[in-house]
């Protein structure tokens, strides 16, 4: 297990061999990055394997030292970690593997892979780090990929705007993050996650620095899982290529935030107020961007309003001390969303369309990416018996087992909205009439190595399910993998899981009446559509907040060193010596006796001073 | 070999004056070569320092004034070295980057050696008399660099002379200078050892009284140096009217004089001042590191952009310096190297940029990573160690410096940590810009950097990705320094 | 008795004729004046028994300067009345003058000074050219530098030609 | 015997009238002489001290020499000074000359 680190070292490694000399490795240094995230893949099973006979450990090297305090880089290898590792290396290995043949005419083919290897190097240094700093570090390196990435297409306007806006507004959140960070450091004197998670567990911080911390680092979390206020740059980030969206919303990035809670979650245990205000802002986002996800017309804006609903909800759960349900939906919703978003590139690789009002009657045109596709919406809107269902009843165990009903009742209108979004775009883009003129001209199937990681992810996506009750290898399932010590047995709560089906089908009912049928439901609730719509005005508000405050603050005291510090300070200093001179120099009078007449003036005064002070 | 380190610059500059001016071939091979020789003799001073040895080594004393107590004492410390190192690479790429000067280039780099002399002689001197000689000496030029070889600004309302600039830059120093020589001649008398060298110094300890009203001296004195608010206008003013070589050297590493000198000779002699003086160091650092961050934001002229940046970056040094613990020093001298490569990065791709495009405004560019790729990728790599990223040099130590602040002054850490938000604002905002989006038509004939130009980013640009990732290489030496000198306090 | 007439006399003629070099209305009387201070002065030391120095301001001041200076006032022909030779700042000027003397006389004559042995004989001679051109060896000759050095200046000063 | 603040007093009379002459007079050739009392009152006192604070040392004396040779050198340079001047502005009072006022 001491080899895990090449897990994260090998694609790392990878990144400055493709930038820098990509033109002349194999596959333009493609087939260099996807070996290296193949080698991460296949060390997964390895360590995984070796896990399971063994302790959970960590290992740590020195970093530097800086006044006694030991900065160290070092991996824990924990059910956590093993689980994230599968997860992160998996989807990061497809959208690799697909991105060959979907980016193969880009001019810059060499440092897109390079990117993807920097990419999953952070996001898998991420989920192996044992300490604050190291998972501080791969955090801001998450955050750079995303900001390269979605910027990959820097011609293009919006795509510079989107790659400015995600990085800005997570680093908003990192500032929580390492405010807390160091709060910890402070009471604890240690980055070390396992001790300073000793510390909070044992009492030895105060339970006010704890909440402070906790909300902190939950305000790093919220950042780059894109939980309201700061997740209006998730949907932007659709202006990178589409299998950079797929790693960002399904295995990278985004998940960042909910791993982060989960690692750190006896930390939020022992602050309970903490964790209130996480399953709260969980559910709040989940249900505003569900809404969203409702009325948007780009389909990889749709996707992207979905992801952060969904995160939304993993949020929810673990506010609602749900752990095993978080991750495992995490994990049903990584393998979806990466198949959905990839199915999307497809789509659009093979119809030229992106907005779902062009599209339609795709069944027909393009069976197996629809199929494929279809399927991962089933299973995020949490149809049985794929894997969505299965996290989704977990939660929602969870959920009542730990809050009122009120929350309980809305996370299950979330269930109906995300059922019913999903139905919206199953039905909108693949059947009915074909909307758009050309495209039924040259809607074709994609190649096949942009269908193999389809296939693969719908795999997962439709068995991920089974994880519940039976991981294999480990001969238990997934709640007792995770909680290594004290384990739990997926315990469903019939009732619950019979409430959930029969929303999901009042959710398909709903849409196939709205969306095949023409039920003018839509219409009496248009106000709040066009609400949805503008984005609840968040952006437009964020936007102003920016130029209206923030640039004009900026502009204000840039002025106010121009004119205060600089005209009044430093030039009027230098003024008011040339004023006083201009005046002074009258007094030269040029004659040389009036200088004589001062100078003994001088003296006398002084010599008396020196004699009647004596 | 400090002595050598220190002198040969001075000697370049003296054959140069000898030189015929038309020989240029001459001229350059001669810079080229001495640029060459004090990188390795300063990366030959800084792997030679034992950092487990501690204390000062290479140490060189000559007598010179004895009835002053003054000797021509040289020597380095953990702190120094770095700083040694730092100047050793800026001075080889700045004088890189100056290759084609132009007018009268014999002079310019005549002024530029005898300035770099100056630098490493402030670095070296454990003789205060000999530091603060070493100090001017590394001032002064910079008036005749600025004056002559600068450019101006025009921005219509808001104009800016190269001669405003290097008139205010050299009052402002000149004041700056007469407070620690005021501060330094003070404390020669009040030690009473009659000496000037540092050791001596050290050994004789003052007054907590003395200290307390010392410090001021030295803090506001060498602060100027450093960018204090509200004593930093000089600083965006002169780095915009420089030429870029001169830019490189000036806020890569004369604005390090500065904080070096605070932390040599105010904190490290006057421990007690500095411990009652403190927190009004670290309030106008952090007023520094967000007002810098925030005018930087507001600024049309891509040079004030990286010109306030400084200010702001410096601020981050000087709480690191006020925090007066370990990790915070150990942060602040970190990214004193740090931000002195990273700045003369920026200032670097400035001058590209500009000697090609002959403007600066920053709402005129865009697009410019369509035709100028090496410059743009290098130009984000200097945004992104100037907005703290992880891998890169200026995380490690903005990272100390916070955990220093938050050991001492939490608030203010919040604070600071909202200024590298602010940075990281405003330094995507400026690379979105200028670099990216569609290309202006206008840029469409841009060529991109020469070999040359870009054999000297990427030196740079590899220093700050090699310290980035293994900050240890400099932390073992830095460490050591400041641990002996956290010991005095 | 006798000693402190010869003082008298002496202070007496020192004084008079220093009020006279600065008052006189005639720039030629004011010279003569001065020659009669020099004169007591150089008395004056030889009651101080500094012959060698009375010898010397007799034939230095009282015969080269006061010469020079006459010919530079015949060379420089002052024309105009008396009263053009004070400056309008008389007035302040004796104010200035009283102070001074006031305040060195307090000086001198509260101070205690601390007297040794006087009297003894004349200085000889011998010893004192030892002195002079032993321990006071390198002084005297930069002394002589100065005056050749102020003796080209002079000449080179007063040259006819050049600007104007 | 005469005490020796007979002979500071003269001095001291010299000097102050002599000041006087430097800053009441116009005309440089006067100044020059007001000049030539107040070095001489110096060297009264020099020589004074000399006799009476410190008998058998020369130093005194010799310092008087100095101000003698001093005094000389300078009026033969102020005098050129002064004849320079005459030619070029046809005048000696110092009222007069003030090129260097603000």
């Amino acid at each position: 297990m001491e080899w895990a680190w090449i897990a994260a070292a090998a694609p790392l490694a990878a990144f400055p061999l493709v930038a820098l000399r990509g033109k002349w490795l194999p596959g333009r240094g493609a087939y260099i990055s996807i070996a290296a995230i193949g080698l991460s893949f296949v060390l997964f099973w390895l360590v995984g394997a070796d896990f399971l006979r063994r302790q959970a450990d960590h290992f740590s090297i020195t970093w530097f030292n800086s006044g006694g305090t030991r900065l160290a880089l070092g991996m824990i290898i924990d059910p956590l970690s093993v689980y994230m590792l599968g997860i992160v290396s998996v989807v990061a290995l497809g959208v690799q593997v697909y991105s060959l043949k979907y980016m193969e005419h880009e001019p810059r083919f060499s440092w897109y892979f390079a990117v993807q290897s920097l990419f999953a190097a952070s996001m898998l240094g991420l989920v192996l780090s044992d300490n604050f700093l190291l998972l501080y570090v791969t955090w801001e390196l998450v955050g750079l990929c995303s900001y390269l990435l979605i910027g990959f297409w820097f011609e293009k306007r919006s795509a510079a705007e989107a790659a400015k806006k995600a990085f800005v507004t997570t680093r908003i959140g990192d500032v929580g993050l390492l405010i807390g960070i160091l709060v910890l450091f402070k009471a604890t004197g240690s980055f070390d996650i396992g001790t300073v998670i000793q510390a909070a567990e044992s009492g030895q911080i105060s339970s006010g620095t704890l909440t402070v911390a906790a909300l902190l680092l939950f305000a790093g979390a919220m950042g780059k899982s894109a939980q309201f206020p700061l997740h209006v740059w998730l949907p932007d980030a659709m202006e990178g290529p589409t299998p950079v969206s797929a790693l960002i919303h399904a295995a990278t990035m985004v998940v960042a935030g909910v791993y982060l809670v989960a690692r750190a979650f006896p930390i939020f245990e022992a602050a309970p107020g903490a964790l209130e205000v996480v399953g709260w802002l969980g559910l709040l986002t989940a249900l505003l961007t569900a809404t969203m996800a409702l009325v948007m017309t780009n389909l990889k804006q749709v996707l992207a309003y979905s992801t952060i609903s969904h995160l939304g909800f993993m949020m929810l759960a673990l506010g609602s001390i749900g752990f095993t349900g978080g991750m495992y939906h995490l994990m049903t919703h990584a393998f979806a969303k990466a198949l959905l978003f990839l199915g999307a590139g497809s789509i659009a690789h093979g119809t030229g369309l992106t907005d779902i009002k062009d599209m339609g009657g795709l069944w027909r045109k393009m069976p197996l990416t629809s199929t494929l596709f279809i399927l991962g919406a089933l299973s995020l809107a949490g149809v049985p018996p794929l894997g969505g269902f299965f996290s989704k009843d977990e939660v929602l165990a969870a959920v009542y087992h730990n809050q009122g009903p009120v929350v309980l009742g809305l996370t299950l209108v979330l269930a109906l909205l995300s059922a019913l979004y999903m139905a919206r775009l199953v039905f909108v883009v693949f059947f009915g009439p074909d909307r758009s003129r050309e495209s039924g001209v040259h809607a074709h199937e994609s190649p096949w190595q942009m269908v193999v990681p389809l296939v693969a992810l719908a795999y997962l996506a439709v068995t991920s399910g089974a994880a519940a009750f039976y991981l294999p290898g480990t001969g238990e399932g997934l709640g007792q993998f995770l909680f290594w010590e004290e384990g739990e047995a997926f315990h469903p709560l019939w009732w619950l899981i019979i409430a959930s089906m029969v929303i999901v089908a009042a959710g398909f009912v709903i849409a196939w009446g709205i969306y095949q049928r023409g039920w003018r439901v839509a219409r009496a609730l248009e106000p709040v559509a066009r609400l949805a719509r503008r984005k609840y005005y968040m952006d437009d508000l964020y936007q102003w907040t920016i130029d209206r405050v923030v640039l004009v603050f900026a502009g204000m005291v840039a002025l106010f060193d121009r004119t205060v510090v600089n005209d009044g300070g430093v030039n009027g200093s230098g003024g008011i010596v040339a004023r006083v001179g201009k005046r002074l120099r009258y007094h030269e009078t040029g004659r040389v006796y009036n200088y004589g007449l001062v100078m003994a003036g001088a003296i006398v005064v002084l010599g008396l001073m020196v004699t009647l002070l004596r | 070999m400090l002595s050598v380190l220190v002198l040969v610059p001075v000697l370049v500059a003296g054959l140069l004056v000898a030189l015929p001016s038309g020989r240029l071939r001459a001229l350059r091979s001669l810079a080229l070569g001495a640029g060459i020789v004090e990188l390795a003799l300063a990366l030959y001073v800084f792997l030679s320092y034992d950092s487990n040895l501690g204390g000062y080594q290479l140490v060189e004393r000559y007598r010179w004034l004895d009835s002053l107590g003054v000797s021509f004492h040289l020597g380095v410390d953990g702190v120094s070295a770095p700083l040694v190192l730092l100047n050793g690479i800026v001075l080889f790429t700045g004088v890189i980057i100056s290759w084609h000067m132009k007018p009268r280039p014999k002079d310019f780099f005549i002024l530029f050696f005898t300035l770099a002399s100056g630098v490493f002689g402030t670095f070296v001197a454990l003789d205060l008399f000999f530091l603060f000689f070493f100090y001017e000496l590394a001032v002064l030029p910079m008036y005749l660099l600025i004056g002559v070889w600068g450019s101006s600004s025009d921005f219509g309302t808001f104009i800016r002379t190269k001669e405003y600039g290097a008139l205010k830059l050299t009052l402002v120093l000149v004041a700056g200078s007469v407070l620690v020589w005021v501060g330094l001649l003070a404390m020669y008398v009040e030690a009473g050892v009659g000496s000037f060298d540092l050791l001596d110094l050290e050994a004789a300890g003052m007054s907590v009284g003395v200290q307390r009203f010392l410090f001021p001296f030295f803090m506001l004195g060498f602060g100027v140096l450093a960018g204090l608010w509200p004593f930093h206008t000089w600083s965006p003013d002169g780095h915009v009217a420089a030429p870029t070589a001169v830019s490189m050297v000036h806020a890569g590493v004369l604005m390090k004089l500065g904080a070096y000198g605070l932390l040599r000779v105010g904190i490290s002699l006057l421990p007690e001042g500095a411990h009652a003086w403190a927190p009004v160091l670290i309030v106008l650092g952090t007023v520094n590191v967000v007002y810098g961050a925030m005018s930087a934001m507001a600024q049309k002229d891509l040079k004030y952009v990286v010109g306030y940046s400084s200010v702001s970056h410096m601020g981050y040094v000087l709480m690191g310096l006020a925090t007066l613990t370990v990790v915070g020093m150990d942060g602040a001298v970190l990214q004193m190297f740090s931000h002195g490569i990273m700045t003369a990065l920026f200032f670097a791709l400035v001058g590209i940029v500009y000697e090609r495009a002959h403007v600066r405004d920053i709402t005129v560019f865009e697009g410019l990573a369509k035709r100028m790729g090496l410059t743009s990728a290098f130009f984000v790599v200097a945004g992104l160690t100037s907005l703290g990223l992880p891998g890169l040099s200026g995380f490690v130590a903005e990272f100390l410096v916070f955990v220093g602040v938050f050991q001492t002054y939490p608030v203010l850490g919040v604070l600071a940590i909202i200024g590298a938000a602010i940075t990281a604002v405003y330094i995507l905002r400026l690379l979105g810009k200028v670099f990216f989006g569609p290309l202006n038509p206008k840029w469409e004939k841009l060529p991109d950097a020469t070999p040359r130009e870009g054999f000297a980013a990427a030196v740079l640009v590899a220093t700050i990705v090699f310290v980035g990732v293994n900050p240890g290489f400099l932390m073992r030496a830095i460490d050591s320094g400041v641990q002996a000198l956290a010991t005095r306090l | 008795m006798a000693v402190w007439l010869g003082f008298g006399v002496l202070a007496g003629a020192t004084v008079a004729g220093a009020l006279g070099t600065v008052t006189s209305r005639n720039v030629v009387h004011a010279a003569l004046f001065l020659l009669v201070t020099l004169i007591a002065v150089a008395g004056l030391f030889l009651m101080l028994f500094a012959e060698f120095l009375a010898l010397v301001q007799v034939l230095l001041y009282g015969g080269a300067i006061v010469l020079v200076l006459l010919f530079a006032l015949m060379l420089t022909r002052i024309r105009g009345t008396a009263a053009s030779l004070d400056n309008p700042q008389r007035p302040l000027a004796i104010v200035a003058a009283l102070a001074t003397v006031g305040l060195l006389l307090g000086v001198v004559l509260s101070t205690q000074w601390p007297v040794q042995q006087p009297g003894g004989g004349p200085v000889g001679f011998p010893q004192w050219g030892a002195s002079l051109f032993r321990q006071w060896a390198i002084p005297f000759e930069l002394a002589s530098v100065v005056l050749l050095v102020a003796l080209i200046g002079a000449v080179v000063i007063s040259r006819p030609g050049g600007e104007e | 015997m005469i005490p020796v603040s007979a002979y500071l007093a003269v001095s001291a009379l010299l000097f102050s009238i002599g000041m006087y002459g430097v800053l009441a007079r116009r005309n440089a050739v006067l100044i020059l002489m007001s000049i030539e009392l107040m070095l001489n009152a110096v060297n009264i006192n020099l020589v004074a001290f000399s006799r009476y604070l410190a008998p058998g040392e020369f130093t005194g004396l010799v310092f008087a020499v100095f101000v003698i040779t001093v005094a000389a050198a300078e009026v033969g340079l102020a005098l050129a000074i002064i004849i320079r001047l005459y030619r070029n502005r046809a005048t000696v009072n110092v009222d007069e000359i003030d090129l260097l006022k603000w």
